[in-house]
């Protein structure tokens, strides 16, 4: 009666005890890829700022920013074709706009004239998702159908350290591996849920620990270090498309912002730990190895910063103008053909 | 009826390629009651697919499934195990299309047999439904008949919003040899009179059905004409069938076995007063489960709606003291 | 009324070394309302505990410490993230007295901040009160004032029975400078007349009893003279006030923010109505949220009840029409 | 930024490649511990078959058989002290008669005369538990809060392989390993999930391995070997009593039986896969040890018998009578005082 299947294919699911990493390695810099990378990031950032400013006005309710983890939100949407799906949880809009999605739509959810701004299928982007982990099932449940009906598509869903705990993380996991389901999970892990820091919410050697229990390969990943994520990110699409099934990866990195505008994250967490994070920031490395390689100029550099302020100051004006409301649309997609019962609401309006 | 919608799942695999049956033990099993039996043998494992054991990841999964363009049938194996997809059903299912403007419809049904009277322990006799009624964007539809059964399942599968199919448990094993299947597809919306009375109406659904009709045959002995109206679908509500009745007899009983307080038929005797105050000789009164954890097996019928208890009620509709 | 909030717990924990707070961001940060600011400096990280991310693992958890003999207080940090635990809830926390005959009482009390007003975004603002009231085995209760957030809260730490204590979001910035706390604490299941009035009686409870009060004071333009009846406690349901009003007056409406059908005023109306018919001049009318899944903030504000939608409904009260 | 700690204390937490067994190992007997192994595995068996057979004449509502199991559930009460809690799952019944319940009490669920037969408290016996998983956290829990309180009690808690894919058991063992809460965790892997295989329910390389997602070690047992699986509880409970947390034990069993007496098995497992499990019976694997050291005789044999008969018709006796009921009861606990309401409706019988 044996049964643990042989120690090396079970040490094939494990980490590797130290998570990738590309910057700064003395690896050969991909001249196409990187400065685009570079791009994206520095526009990310920028999005990130406008957007909190936006918040300070007014202009959006609420907005939970991913400065520190552009890397992450960059590379989750340039690993996937076009067909695919992403599965975003409520801090990825980088990553829903990197996709294609306009950022104004990307940004509906938190600007609150409607919960999701953009139409999910066209964008192949499920909606942002608050509540935490629930959003994992339905991308096992998506890349499942999809292979079902013999299509080629890969889902990618994004979860925070936090999610982990949830029970759902789990039974998506467990499903996903079970039906060797064309999936990607990556772990933002951040070192914070909300207040809440790692050690408080697992004991883990690793999140990516994690995977070993489901019988799938779980993969480390320095999260600041954009050429590294998308590696990782990469192999485990392609891994999922080849018909591998799922894998769990733990990109690790740091939230520099407060959880949200309304957050003070001065109450529980020291600032010389954002201070010591900050040194990483995913922009700063790659921009060194860029520079190091005569990738990057000042003058492209300031290329790409005028690209994004001219996004951002779009952004601005699309949020800038109040947007058209129609309370009567609050009746109108409850379901495909509303009941007697509110229509009667609707009308008595 | 276990028949009956075991034909309908079938006829609706058979019919179109995209529905899928998920859940624990319907595969090689058909389920612990049989619903689905024989059809992972005809559709295969993936039509018919037995599932982890997790109900969050069975309907998140179907979810999925759905917004892909599937239409899952999800079965839930016993009332009370369907909890753990609450979140999943609630937060998800019920609002899909509408946080999406339309754009993401979940056709997407799930089969929840529930309900009590087959001698099942703990956790096995939840009447659930006042959980599903209190969410919108779910529609929540129940059988009492074999006809509807067949009817009103096929229904659920076609529709392209999410349906909670409640199925009665004590009555899987009723039969109806007057029924040939496939029956007639029913739509939502529609109470039916399953029997016409002149003094009074029982307004009821799914297992309390036969409980009212066997009411309303024991009280031709007192002298009462009772009628008895099956709801089937209890969102959307038949409002106009309902009122219809109820003016005309000028009396109403609400009868269903989940607990009364804050139960189904708190808003069904609410809406009727409110659209009939002027017609109504005395007030709509309930009859249901009590206000308890469901019983264990030995006491179940202490707990359940009889024909006694619907008696009394009418009793009580004050015959005397007509306004 | 977090300020209030805050000192009830003080307070509890002061009192007995059996009181524990668990939840996420309660400790450090002092939750993301505050409302246990302070308490983990004064009292340690364990009394006032930060727990990994997962409320059914909160919930079961504070279960297995209520079992021990402990009085957790579980905070769930929005309305809609309680769902999570809805299985532990109410195929335990509820059912755990009943299923051992006494012997295993959970003293447990759930935080709920509820309902909205407070511009958040999707599943940050639900009403869930429906689906607790629909559990048998629970107390449901819900503080209107600031006196009450203190009184209700130290009653429900005290109380050896699993309560859902609803927290109105937009009240917690509510303040009254005439209550000195601690202030009183108040015994479950007594409704308060907030307002007296001859002509017709508003029954609410949480956050719209400002918008009752508001509505009633706009009345006496309109020539109505309202009482405002706050409910405080919707388990258990203080009948004989609510209906010795209602009695006197003969009209009622009911008003709250959940959705409206088979919502929390269905059961009020329904019971009202079974012991005050020939009382009422008029059917008990509600004015409710919509049964639509909670808006988005933008639009919050056509959801919720206001006073142009209480005093319309006070308006359909049949005031030419009486029997 | 090392991140993952020494693979040598993930080493550590993954479970040994073969499951730990001690009968035809060729170690020595424990004298006094085998003998009376022997005799609660025979009185544990004898129950299974009287409960099934009351079953079948109406006396139980349904029994969950643990025929198979047995050396699971005698292990798990011996490996206990009276100030510890046991919360078993709803097969577990013949685990709590030999934590001390009285038979009658213990099957009180499963004759349907009232939930629970017995007072938790006074047994530290949660009630039998029927949503897969749930007593889970409450294990977790109780064990917190006696550490809290200073006292020396540990909790152990039973699950089966399937219960391991609900989100409740990712939840219970993550809080359990973050509180480093005296806890043990027994997988009872029989292999089905009523007709569902493990192949169906986990694509781990075992359900121990699940452990180490945790940060608690993860053990591997042969579950029907009765020494082995005391040997690996009694670590666990001696870990756990010392303050070193958690442990996830999984014992590779066989549910011999039927999932109840309503279900028909032959549905979906071959009779051979049935036979091979009998020839490991854990009565059989026991007695052959027991024999080759003579610690068996056929009189011990006959006396634990004569002893299970004894056992066995004292439960029949017990249930032959009907229950007396009082319909009032359900009213009586719904809480410690009725609400007005229950009163009205109890008063109204
Ligand atoms: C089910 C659920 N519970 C609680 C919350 C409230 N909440 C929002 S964000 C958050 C912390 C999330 O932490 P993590 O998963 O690490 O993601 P991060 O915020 O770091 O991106 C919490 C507790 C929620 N949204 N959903
Ligand atoms: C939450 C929940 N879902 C479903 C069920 C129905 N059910 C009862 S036993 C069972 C199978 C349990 O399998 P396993 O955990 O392996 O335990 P075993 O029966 O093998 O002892 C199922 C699905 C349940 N009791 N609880
Ligand atoms: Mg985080
Ligand atoms: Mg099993």
């Amino acid at each position: 009666m044996t049964i643990v299947e042989q120690p090396a294919a079970t040490r094939a699911l494990l980490p590797e005890p130290e998570p990738h990493r590309v910057l700064g390695t003395g690896a050969a810099p991909d001249a196409r890829l990187w400065p685009e990378l570079y791009r994206l990031l520095v526009r990310g950032r920028r999005l990130n700022e406008q957007a909190t400013a936006l918040t300070r006005q007014g202009r959006l309710a609420v907005y939970p920013s991913s400065t520190g983890q552009e890397a992450c939100q960059i590379a989750a949407a340039l690993a996937l074709e076009p067909r695919d799906w992403l599965f975003p949880s409520y801090r990825d809009t980088l990553a829903v706009i990197t996709r294609g999605v306009p950022p104004a739509a990307a940004l509906g959810l938190l600007r609150g004239d409607w919960h999701t701004g953009y139409d999910p299928r066209e964008h192949r982007v499920a909606p942002l998702c608050t509540p935490l982990a629930t959003q994992l099932p339905h991308a096992t449940g998506l890349a499942h159908a999809a292979r079902l009906r013999g299509d080629d598509v890969v889902a990618l869903a994004l979860v925070g350290d936090g999610g982990t705990s949830e029970g759902d993380f789990h039974e998506a996991l467990n499903f996903a591996a079970v039906w060797r389901a064309p999936v990607v999970f990556l772990v933002q892990n951040n070192r914070y849920a909300i207040s809440v820091p790692l050690a408080a919410q697992t004991a883990a050697p690793s999140l990516a620990h994690k995977a070993v229990g489901y019988g799938m390969p779980g993969r480390l990943v320095d999260g600041n270090d954009a050429p590294a994520v998308l590696t990782v990110l990469r192999e485990a699409v392609a891994h999922a498309r080849s018909g591998g099934g799922p894998t769990l990866v733990e990109a690790l990195t740091y939230r520099i912002d407060a959880h949200t505008n309304a957050d003070d994250a001065t109450r529980y967490r020291p600032p010389e730990e954002v201070a010591a994070w900050r040194e990483r920031d995913p922009l700063t490395l790659l921009a060194r190895d860029l520079r190091a390689h005569g990738l990057l100029t000042d003058e492209t550099e300031r290329a790409a910063r005028a690209d994004a302020d001219t996004l951002a100051a779009a952004l601005r004006a699309a949020l800038n103008t109040d947007p058209a409301l129609d309370p009567l649309d609050l009746f109108a997609h409850v379901y495909a053909t509303p009941t007697p019962q509110l229509r009667e609401q609707r009308d008595a309006r | 009826m276990a028949q009956a919608l075991n034909r309908a799942l079938r006829d609706a695999l058979a019919a179109d390629p995209d529905v899928h049956l998920l859940g624990e033990d319907i595969g090689t099993l058909g389920g612990v009651f049989r619903v689905t039996d024989g059809l992972a043998a005809e559709f295969g494992p993936e039509r018919c697919a037995d599932t982890p054991l997790a109900e969050a990841g069975i309907l998140g999964a179907a979810t999925g499934m759905a917004m892909y363009g599937l239409r899952p049938v999800v079965e839930m194996q016993f009332d009370a195990f369907g909890y753990p997809a609450f979140e999943q059903l609630v937060s998800h299912v019920a609002k899909m299309r509408n946080r999406t403007r339309g754009a993401l419809p979940l056709p997407l049904t799930v089969r929840v047999p529930y309900g009590g009277g087959i001698g099942g322990v703990e956790h096995h006799g939840d009447s659930s439904e006042a959980y599903y009624m209190a969410t919108p964007g779910l529609h929540v539809v129940t059988p009492a008949t074999v006809a509807d059964a067949y009817g009103l399942l096929r229904q659920a599968i076609a529709t392209d919003d999410p349906v909670v199919f409640l199925e009665p448990k004590r009555l899987y094993w009723s039969r109806d040899d007057t029924v040939e299947l496939p029956a007639t597809v029913e739509p939502f919306g529609r109470a039916v009179l399953r029997r016409e009375g002149a003094d009074a109406t029982l307004v009821t659904y799914g297992p309390a059905v036969p409980v009212c009709l066997a009411a309303a045959d024991a009280a031709r002995e007192a002298g009462w004409d009772l009628g008895v109206l099956d709801l089937r679908t209890l969102v959307p509500f038949d409002d106009a069938t309902v009122c219809a009745e109820v003016r005309r007899t000028g009396r109403a009983v609400v009868v269903h076995e989940a607990s009364g307080f804050a139960g189904p038929g708190a808003e069904i005797a609410a809406r009727v007063t409110e659209r009939c105050f002027h017609h109504l000789a005395a007030p709509v009164l309930r009859v249901t489960g009590h206000d308890i954890p469901y019983p264990p097996p030995m006491l179940e019928r202490h707990h359940l709606p009889d024909v006694d208890r619907v008696l009394s009620a009418v009793a009580r509709l004050q015959w005397e003291d007509q306004v």
